[in-house]
């Protein structure tokens, strides 16, 4: 499979527009845990993004994914801003000078966004954030190619660990973030930063499935 | 949702634009990035005093700039902390040679997007320092979570750190300073209603006719847990029963008393609240010094209020004192 | 009803007692009957500067009291305006011997409470007179009526013959000026919500989910008329346009622009106002000399605004800027 | 008929009695068309002169009335006030040094009342106030006593005039007090020193009829 630099960039576009889609969802997701913009934040956010991609559509994907995150750290703000941010630029310095990715280029580039939130917000697993939808999902991507297995097949299962990671946080309770202040309050309530993360992970999936197709 | 605004997406810049045509005298505002710093700025051999967060939370910081309190204050979206871009922006604007201190609220997005600021800012050669406040006693404190929220202490703080940096205090002693009122002040507050972010269009909790949100912070969010609605001097107890345990508070004690609205308390309301306050401390045994009594920390419309208690001493009582020339706090100028 | 108090019969009680325990330094309170007085009152030779109405109104009035503003004030139970006993017992604690002007808005309760004072205390032997302000252009002016309320005025009219009287003018041209800043202001208020009194227990009035009243006064009152709530910028031409045209103020002129929460209502959202005012006055030719932003003449926690327009001169220019020392105004001090 | 002082404590006290019942709902008229809070400062008047009436026990009618008048100005604020107050004073003027009434001093009293109440509130009839009912009842009296109708019967058409009077200001536009800022929104409700001035009516009626029986 080869993923090039326009599929990267659908990618991009793609996630925008389920972003967009899902803005009013995320924001109510936000509001009994928190403090009601995360869907705006991330909205004006990859808003802004679509405006910068034409500037670097003809550059390499390393480019163009720390531009995307440099770009979110600039506009997007909370908690949201420097993790997702972070995590788009950490991506793309483990593929730069990139036109061109393997599977197996993804699997890392998608190691290094993790590390990037880790180190950016110091949240483990089971603190009830975007981690425990991401970290599952990347789980999953390596063990698959420790074991060989095909990378349509390993997506889909990564993207269904994701969405299982981001159910996984209705019962938690938070200790990192703004929900963490409600204690026990923060109980039975979906993370939103969680859901963003899923929504991202499905456009991922729907972008590698339109390659196969 | 009723609000005086044009379009939920304008609130903050034409709030800006607005601060911008009040008080050109004493601020100056720009915009992408976003934000004020006084109209004199940058001080020369002054350390730039800065802070930023969410917008909904006026007159903070915006209205805090000026002679004797910040240099530069950078707001975000509606209770979104701001992006690395304005803090990086506002402190070369505010930098005079002597470093610049950042004051930042705990929450995680104001901690992380002031991090990546100072370590751009760093990059970029500029000696930056910064503190973080984190008063809020409702919520527990412990290594394993987020920790406490910052939240009235950083009005007073900021007051007291802007005058040590116009006396002329190094960053070390900026620092120093902040740190110590920091740790010498505690807080907690209470709402009778939610507050709606513009964009969200609903209020963020529901809350019966009869019923209070008790350790609430800034953001709208709900508190610590649902009470009934119940007297003024009942409330009182509730708010300043934990701030006086935390620090603790002892009798002897002389404090900075500050009685804040959440921005849709009317000032009878403050004052009665005040009035039981007052007696509260007295049966104690502590001395209030010093007081502010008024809407400095608000979470846009929403009814309620919040106590602050910093313990003073010499030094602190006197930087209170320091003359502040600001939009919203002014005395001695 | 969602209130900081401890029973409705003791809010205007407690507050008074908050105000006492707040501002010591700078007024004093008496009880039965209530008013506040500056702590040095009264002030030898100069003319004592009084003023009052019903509570609910805060800072108004009680917050205007000290250096430079009112020597005293008088207040009423929430929205009723004060008995005669509290305007005489003040007048007598204020007069320093060149008399003792009554500043008074224009409600039958207020004038004949204070017509009563005045008459009682002229049978004292006391040199008393007396100005109504009635500014709000949102009440048609007519002989037959009550005429029009004061409002926004009110609060500047106060600042300005408070700085007159400090500077050492008599009585008459105490009375001269405070007639002159009535003469050139005029005022008109909007709102978002209406307000409970406390006693009362539920809404002056029902506002729909997308409705406003337009043409309100500051007694919880409704307005002329309700309106589909409508944007910042449609509201500022609702309430400017009729402000401007009746003085009228022209091309050319500059003013002192006044931009009144109504209690309830958060800063942002006066700033968006001031904002939109701004344009609005830039547009029409007139400069803003002087501006003035926030909640200080309130109708408990109503959230809406109000505008209140002042022609300036150099004469008032330089009242405003006049140094000031009250708990709810201060500068140059 | 004789009307003792005792008589006239039984009024006053008979007031106080009736406004504390109908306290909420003169603050529900003053709702619509007012501040809220007519019956608030009614109630808070009258219960101080429950306090002040026994330090007047033993003296004449006029002094009496006097401090009825006094402490009602003193404590009621607001309109009604000045003009309760005033009302009773003038009244208490009328019957200086008197211990007891004849029917014609009562009606020269109310008479006194009456235009203490104008003379301080300058409202005409038809201004939708307190007057519209007043007015009627004290015409219904004078008339009475020119015909010479016996002095129950006059008053309890006068009594019924207060009442057809305080119904009367329901259509009224307010041209005076607080109402008069409302416009031709003051229409529709009726006013509430009216109806106060109507319960003061009747129970001056049923003091009557005490006195009768
Ligand atoms: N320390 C952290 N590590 C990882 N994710 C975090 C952390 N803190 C918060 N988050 C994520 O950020 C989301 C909230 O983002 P957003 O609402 O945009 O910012 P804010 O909380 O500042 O309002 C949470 O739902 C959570 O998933
Ligand atoms: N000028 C006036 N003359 C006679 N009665 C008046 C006048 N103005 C007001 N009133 C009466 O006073 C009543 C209102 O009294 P109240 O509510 O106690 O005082 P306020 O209007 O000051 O709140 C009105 O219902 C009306 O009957
Ligand atoms: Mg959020
Ligand atoms: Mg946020
Ligand atoms: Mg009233
Ligand atoms: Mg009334």
């Amino acid at each position: 499979m080869r993923i090039t630099v326009e599929h990267v960039i659908k990618f991009v576009e793609g996630v925008a527009a389920r972003i967009k889609e899902h803005r009013d969802e995320l924001v109510q997701l936000d509001s009994p845990i928190g403090d009601s913009d995360h869907g705006v934040n991330m909205d004006r956010g990859f808003t802004t993004v679509l405006d910068k991609l034409p500037t670097v559509a003809d550059k390499d994907i390393g480019t163009i994914l720390k531009t995307v995150g440099m770009t979110l750290v600039s506009t997007v703000g909370g908690a949201s801003g420097p993790l997702y941010g972070t995590a788009f630029i950490r991506a793309g310095m483990a593929l730069t000078d990139r036109y061109e990715l393997t599977p197996a280029e993804v699997v890392v580039a998608l190691e290094a966004a993790l590390e990037g939130i880790q180190a950016r917000g110091k949240a483990q697993r089971g603190e009830k954030t975007m981690i425990d939808a991401i970290g599952p999902g990347v789980d999953v991507l390596k063990e698959a190619q420790a074991n060989g297995e095909e990378f349509m097949s390993a997506m889909r299962r990564s993207v269904a660990a994701v969405e299982e990671g981001m159910k996984s946080t209705i019962p938690m309770l938070a200790t990192k973030g703004r929900a963490s202040y409600l204690g026990q309050r923060s109980i039975g309530h979906q993370d939103p930063g969680a859901t963003s993360s899923f929504y991202i992970a499905q456009v991922m999936l729907e972008t590698v499935e339109g390659i196969h197709e | 949702m009723k609000k005086l605004i044009n379009a939920p997406e304008g609130v903050v810049k034409d709030a800006l634009a607005g601060i911008a045509a009040a008080h050109s005298d004493l601020v100056t505002v720009h915009y992408d990035p976003d934000y004020i710093v006084r109209a004199d700025a940058p001080v020369k051999g002054k350390v730039g005093i800065i802070s930023g967060g969410g917008s909904g939370h006026e007159p903070m910081h915006g209205g805090f700039v000026g002679r004797g309190m910040l240099d530069a204050a950078c707001p975000g979206a509606v209770f979104t902390s701001p992006v690395p871009d304005q803090m990086l922006a506002a402190t070369k604007a505010v930098d005079g040679g002597a470093g610049v201190l950042h004051i930042v609220k705990n929450y995680t997005g104001d901690v992380m997007n002031f991090e990546m600021a100072a370590e751009l800012a760093a990059a970029e050669g500029l000696d930056v320092a910064a503190v973080v406040t984190n008063d809020d006693v409702a919520v527990e404190n412990s290594t394993w979570t987020a920790g406490r929220r910052g939240v009235g202490v950083t009005v007073l703080l900021e007051k007291m750190v802007g005058a040590a940096a116009e006396a002329g205090a190094n960053l070390a002693e900026c620092k120093r300073i902040a740190e110590k009122v920091n740790a010498q002040g505690r807080s907690m507050g209470m709402a009778l209603t939610a507050c709606t972010v513009p964009h969200a269009g609903k209020p963020g909790f529901e809350l019966g006719d009869d019923e209070m949100e008790v350790g609430i912070g800034i953001h709208g969010e709900p508190g610590r847990r649902k009470e009934k609605l119940t007297t003024a001097a009942n409330i009182t107890e509730m708010l300043a029963g934990p701030i006086l345990d935390d620090l603790p508070f002892q009798r002897g004690d002389t404090v900075l008393a500050f009685v804040n609205g959440m921005g849709g308390t009317p000032q009878i309301e403050l004052y009665v609240m005040y009035n039981e306050l007052a007696k509260l401390l007295a049966d104690r045994g502590i001395t209030i010094g010093r007081n502010l009594i008024g809407s400095y920390i608000t979470s846009l419309e929403m009814a309620g209020c919040s106590f602050t208690l910093v313990k003073l001493d010499d030094e602190l009582t006197k930087l209170w004192d320091a003359p502040v020339l600001t939009p919203a706090l002014r005395w001695g100028a």
